[in-house]
């Protein structure tokens, strides 16, 4: 309706070579790199303003963050899985991959909220000390933007999906679009995991 | 999607509150944001009474306002801090970014490049909505205990982490507008990039269309530092973190709970990161008006507009790495403080390119005076004060003794009062009858111009000389400093000059709502204009082309020699160009 | 008083540092003038020339001009120029050619909401341990009394003396927020961070009383963050030191 | 990348997989490197290596950046260029006298 006559919504542009959406979620990606950069810089800032800056494997859980790692890296793999099967034109196991992702994610946070609670049994909160402060903002932050993608993910498994008879390619490219926004943020945690916990 | 290709089965508040019509929304975004201009302003006026007459009570209106702000009619400094805080925080955040980008850019672009609508229409949507729900979540911190932000538009910590709650409302409600302008950028961008009309290549875009997609760049990529900053500083007010607050802190004489270990600097960069960059999301968008008025009311083309382009490509692009410009006195090195002048003074170089260029433009035209025109014409030497006086503030060493004065206010006010909001009236009057199919009143319009211009320079120029005496900026009380006293008949002069620029302001309120009802109505193209909005109806319908445009010619081809009209449109076919055209 | 120092304009300058500026003032300012004048006058007479008017049609072609390109590099030059003959050097001398510590007086001036608190070293010229765990209403700075360099410090609120013709090296330290201390006589003008301790140095050349002003936006008071600031000779100044009681001490 | 052919996505699945053991060996890695306590700055450079890789890796095959088209990278180079002067100008700035 609103959308009549815009052009190059599920078919590639001839000369840039990509959909609006496809552009579009890239745009918002270069965002959210200066988001996190910004977020990054004060980290470097406020690191290299203090003499006794502590080290991150002394005061968090390297294991359980360990496996929270591995735990968003498999859930990238699903993600891409998902989007490649619909690729495929299996819509029965791009609902399977998708399923996955969101139970990967879901773990994520779940293990993200023991990692908090046994932070705030200790009574270390953003207030203890500007190391936990840029901690609890950068991993909270971060889930948050888990959170934003299981959402989206949820969207795309349930009513989202009705598309797919109507407009596979245009499916398609969101759950593509969607798989992006995903791996950004596994890649955001691939740098938070070492700069915080391990470093 | 669905079949329902006609907007006219929409339900009304589909179609004009809901709307996802990039004309509607350009509409709704210019509105709100000339709301918000005049409360900003509105906001100043009152705060210049007590600049003209300190600690008088304010006549008429001054019993208006509660103990909080005002006690029988004076103005307490909280509230006056509220007020200086809140007037920039509104009219550039709520006021001018709005009317130009989201507004102008809403309504404009997408007809001038030939598309049918924005590429995400409900993102659109979305856009504005959060704009207007940060907009109200800013003017209700006025009413929560403590009053609204009070530590400056720049909000500087450790000041604005102690001030009361207004301030986490100012972090939410920015939060809010950041978001909004994210969406808007994205959309600009694919707009630009994906939808433009067959034929229209990069360098057939109007230079309008060129202004705002450097903008939206802007947008996208400076506005998100500071979203980190808002976060941090919401940690620092609401979860007691000490991002900016360093150890040692000892506030009204008792120790601060604060961890300590923050940097105050660190806001700074962030907020400045984004703040200068902003500064060109005022100004590149009332350029592109600028250049638009100026090519179609001198009826011939641009002077210079690859260069014109490339000059704003660079601005755009440097405009990025001068923000500790901003930072000269917070004891930086000089190392460190020679880099940031070096990129401040070479920023200045295409910004003298650009208003260069648009003068030369009027070289060898024939100039009608209309009242668009005589706004684009104005915003030339109001810009080139703007801009100039720059200078010496981006000198660190002149900044050492100018820094924080009236000068620095005088400064930025001429880049974005009479520089920018000069080019957005003119945009209003130009526009105005693609948007409703009337035009506005040419008497009233002059009436405006001609006061607008007279009383913003009688406000603005001496603030100059203020600063030169050294006056600093965000005094309550304007007395209290000896070298202050001597200039405080022209703080009287100020005051008048606001208010009487405030009266100036009501022709153009009548005349915008008057010329809705009783305005002139006019064809499709009463301007003679050549870029393809002008081709469509006015107002154009949803969809805004009939068919999809062809474009054949770059944007300005008026009084193309041995044809019979002095303007040939974009999409006219090559063989029709003799055509007779509505005119 | 006022009328003798202050104007419309620059207000009078009691430095050794302050011409320098003054003068970058008024270069940059005669060079804004030509340009703007240039503009002006060629936008006045090319909107009178070329109005609308009949018989007269605008051209499609117009002539290339070579003036931009000139203004262009008289631009570029004139901002190396100003960068690298006025600014980079006055900006270096201020900021980082200090004057020799034994042939200066040494002072810390800490700003608080909303008063400029001077601590003299007194004449063992070392300050004395602070903490702020021990300030009060008596003890601003939280002088330690257990520190014999403390003995004999001088500690005044929002009074600065300092003598003519000896450079003086200030210490800038904020208890709260930032605030900006400013010398308009002196053309001096430093943010004081909190957190940080600044050192900026200046030096007087002629007596006079007049004032410390805030520039930095610190709060409901930052109006009235008025201090005095005293030049005054010499032997006033050691005179004026002499009755100064070293800081009492706090209960501890 | 919706113009694939069924046989080039099988090709891409097989890749996913060598990519996922990939940064399942590198995490294991750098979370073992840190159990050594290098010195403050080899331990930042080795971590940071690691992590540039592993990072890389996900943009270039799970996100299909390294057969993306030219438009994205100019966007992405926009971003990458201001993030570097965001992450290193305002600690330059507030440490280098």
């Amino acid at each position: 309706m609103s959308t009549a006559g815009i052009r190059f919504i599920s078919k590639p542009h001839p000369v840039t070579g990509v959909t609006n959406s496809k552009l579009g979620i890239w745009c918002f990606l270069a965002s959210e790199v200066m988001l996190f950069g910004g977020l990054f810089s004060a980290y470097i800032m406020l690191r290299t303003g203090t003499a006794d800056w502590p080290r991150g494997s002394s005061l968090l859980n390297v294991p359980l963050a360990t496996l929270n790692t591995l735990v968003l890296i498999t859930s990238s793999v699903t993600m891409v899985m998902s989007w490649a099967s619909l690729a495929m034109k299996d819509l029965k196991k791009y609902r399977m991959y998708m399923a996955f992702t969101i139970l990967l994610g879901l773990a994520f946070l779940v293990i993200k909220g023991f990692e908090y609670a046994h932070k705030f049994e200790n009574h270390h909160f953003p207030s203890t000390s500007t190391f936990y402060a840029i901690y609890f903002t950068l991993t909270g932050l971060h889930g948050l933007h888990v959170l934003g993608g299981i959402i989206v993910n949820l969207y795309f498994l349930g009513p989202g999906s009705a598309l797919w008879k109507t407009n596979p390619d245009q499916l398609t490219g969101r759950v593509e679009c969607a798989g992006l926004y995903w791996h950004f943020v596994d890649l955001v945690w691939i740098f938070l995991f070492p700069v915080l916990y391990l470093l | 999607m669905s079949d329902k290709h006609d907007s006219h089965e929409l339900p009304f508040w589909r179609k004009y509150i809901f709307s996802q019509d990039h004309k509607v929304i350009g509409i709704q975004y210019a509105v709100t944001g000339l709301l918000f201009l005049l409360f900003g302003f509105s906001l100043m006026m009152v705060m210049r009474w007590q600049l003209a007459y300190p600690g008088q009570p304010l006549p008429w209106i001054g019993k208006f306002f509660p103990e909080t702000m005002m006690i029988g009619g004076i103005m307490l400094p909280e509230f006056y801090n509220q007020l200086g805080a809140m007037h920039g925080t509104i009219m550039v955040f709520l006021g001018v970014v709005p009317l130009a980008v989201g507004g102008f850019g809403n309504f404009v672009l997408p007809l001038q490049i030939g598309a049918p609508d924005m590429a995400f229409p409900k993102l659109n949507m979305m856009s504005y909505w959060l704009y207007f729900i940060g907009g109200v979540i800013m003017i209700t911190s006025f009413f929560v205990p403590g009053g609204a932000a009070q530590s400056g538009w720049t909000s500087y910590p450790p000041l604005s982490v102690i001030a009361p709650t207004g301030q986490t409302l100012w972090l939410i409600g920015m939060a809010f507008l950041i978001n909004s302008s994210l969406l808007g950028s994205i959309n600009f961008i694919v707009t630009t990039v994906q939808l433009r009309a067959d034929g229209m290549s990069f360098f057939r875009l109007p230079f309008f269309v060129w202004a705002q997609f450097v903008t939206s760049f802007l947008l996208l990529l400076a506005f998100p530092p500071l979203m980190a900053a808002a976060v941090l500083q919401l940690m620092d007010r609401l979860a007691g973190s000490s991002f900016f607050m360093p150890s040692g802190l000892v506030v009204s004489g008792a120790v601060s709970h604060a961890s300590g270990g923050g940097n105050p600097l660190l806001w700074q960069h962030l907020f400045w990161f984004l703040a200068h960059p902003e500064v060109y999301v005022l100004v590149l968008p009332a350029m592109g008006i600028v250049g638009e008025i100026i090519a179609c009311n001198s009826r011939k083309p641009l002077y210079g507009y690859k260069a014109l382009v490339y000059s704003v490509i660079f601005v755009g692009f440097l405009s990025f790495i001068v923000w500790a410009h901003h930072m000269f006195l917070t004891g930086m090195g000089t190392k460190m403080a020679a880099f940031f002048q070096i990129t401040t003074m070479i920023i200045s170089i295409p910004s003298v390119v650009i208003l260069t260029t648009l003068i030369l433009s009027l070289w060898g035209g024939s100039i009608r005076f209309s009242v668009p025109m005589m706004f684009a014409l104005a915003f030339l030497p109001m810009f080139g004060i703007g801009g100039l006086t720059g200078l010496p503030l981006g000198l660190a060493a002149a900044d050492i003794y100018l820094h924080d004065t009236y000068y620095v206010i005088a400064h930025f006010h001429y880049v974005v009062a009479p520089g920018t909001i000069f080019a957005l009236f003119a945009g209003v009057y130009h526009w105005f009858p693609k948007a409703t199919g009337r035009k506005m009143s040419e008497t009233l319009g002059k009436i405006h111009f001609w006061f607008s211009l007279i009383f913003i320079n009688g406000v603005f120029m001496p603030m100059f000389i203020m600063g030169l005496a050294g006056v600093s900026r965000r005094l309550y009380d304007p007395i209290q400093y000896a070298h202050a006293q001597p200039t405080q008949p022209l703080n009287v002069f100020i005051s008048m000059s606001a208010w009487l620029l405030g009266l100036a302001q009501i022709p153009f309120i009548l005349n915008f709502f008057g010329s809705l009802f009783f305005g002139k109505k006019v064809n499709e193209n009463p301007w003679g204009a050549t870029t393809l909005e002008w081709t469509a109806p006015s107002p154009p319908p949803h969809g805004n082309f009939s068919t999809p445009p062809h474009v054949y010619r770059g944007p300005y081809e008026y009084s193309v020699p041995g044809q019979k009209n002095d303007f040939l449109p974009q999409s006219l076919p090559a063989g029709q160009a003799g055509a007779p055209e509505g005119r | 008083m006022a009328e003798k120092y202050y104007g419309w304009g620059l207000p009078i300058d009691i430095s050794t540092n302050g011409f320098q500026i003054d003068r970058l003032i008024w270069v940059v300012h005669i060079f804004m003038a030509a340009l703007f004048v240039g503009w002006f006058c060629f936008l006045v007479y090319a909107i009178l020339k070329f109005r609308q008017r009949s018989g007269h049609q605008a051209h499609y072609h117009t002539k290339h001009f070579k003036l931009p390109t000139y203004l262009e590099i008289g631009v570029a030059v004139t901002e190396v120029l100003l960068l690298c003959a006025f600014s980079f050097p006055i900006f270096y001398h201020v900021r980082q050619e200090f004057p020799q510590k034994n042939k200066a007086i040494e002072l810390r001036i800490v700003a608080e909401q909303f008063a400029w608190n001077v601590h003299y070293p007194g004449k063992d010229r070392i300050f004395g341990k602070t903490d702020i765990k021990l300030i009060n209403p008596e003890n601003p700075l939280g002088l330690d009394p257990g520190d014999p360099n403390g003995a004999d410090d001088i500690i005044t609120l929002n009074q600065l003396h300092i003598p003519v013709d000896t450079p003086v090296i200030a210490h800038l330290s904020s208890k709260d927020v930032i605030h900006s201390f400013s010398l308009p006589v002196m053309r001096v003008k430093q943010d004081v961070i909190p957190g940080q301790s600044i050192p900026i140095w200046f030096e007087a050349k002629k007596e006079g009383n007049f004032e410390i002003a805030c520039a930095q936006l610190c709060g409901l008071g930052h109006y009235r963050m008025r201090g005095f600031f005293i030049s005054e000779s010499k032997e006033k100044f050691a005179a004026w030191l002499a009755e100064q009681k070293p800081e009492p001490k706090g209960a501890a | 990348m919706s113009e694939l052919s069924h046989e080039e996505i099988r090709h891409h699945v097989k890749i996913y997989i060598r990519v996922f053991t990939a940064l399942t060996i590198l995490t294991v890695v750098t979370v073992a490197v840190s159990y050594l306590h290098l010195p403050l700055w080899p331990a930042i450079t080795v971590a940071l290596l690691i992590a540039l890789f592993k990072g890389s890796l996900v943009a270039a095959f799970f996100m299909h950046l390294f057969q993306e088209k030219r438009l994205i990278f100019v966007v992405l180079a926009l971003a990458v260029f201001f993030f570097l002067f965001l992450l290193l100008l305002p600690t330059l700035t507030s440490g280098l006298r």
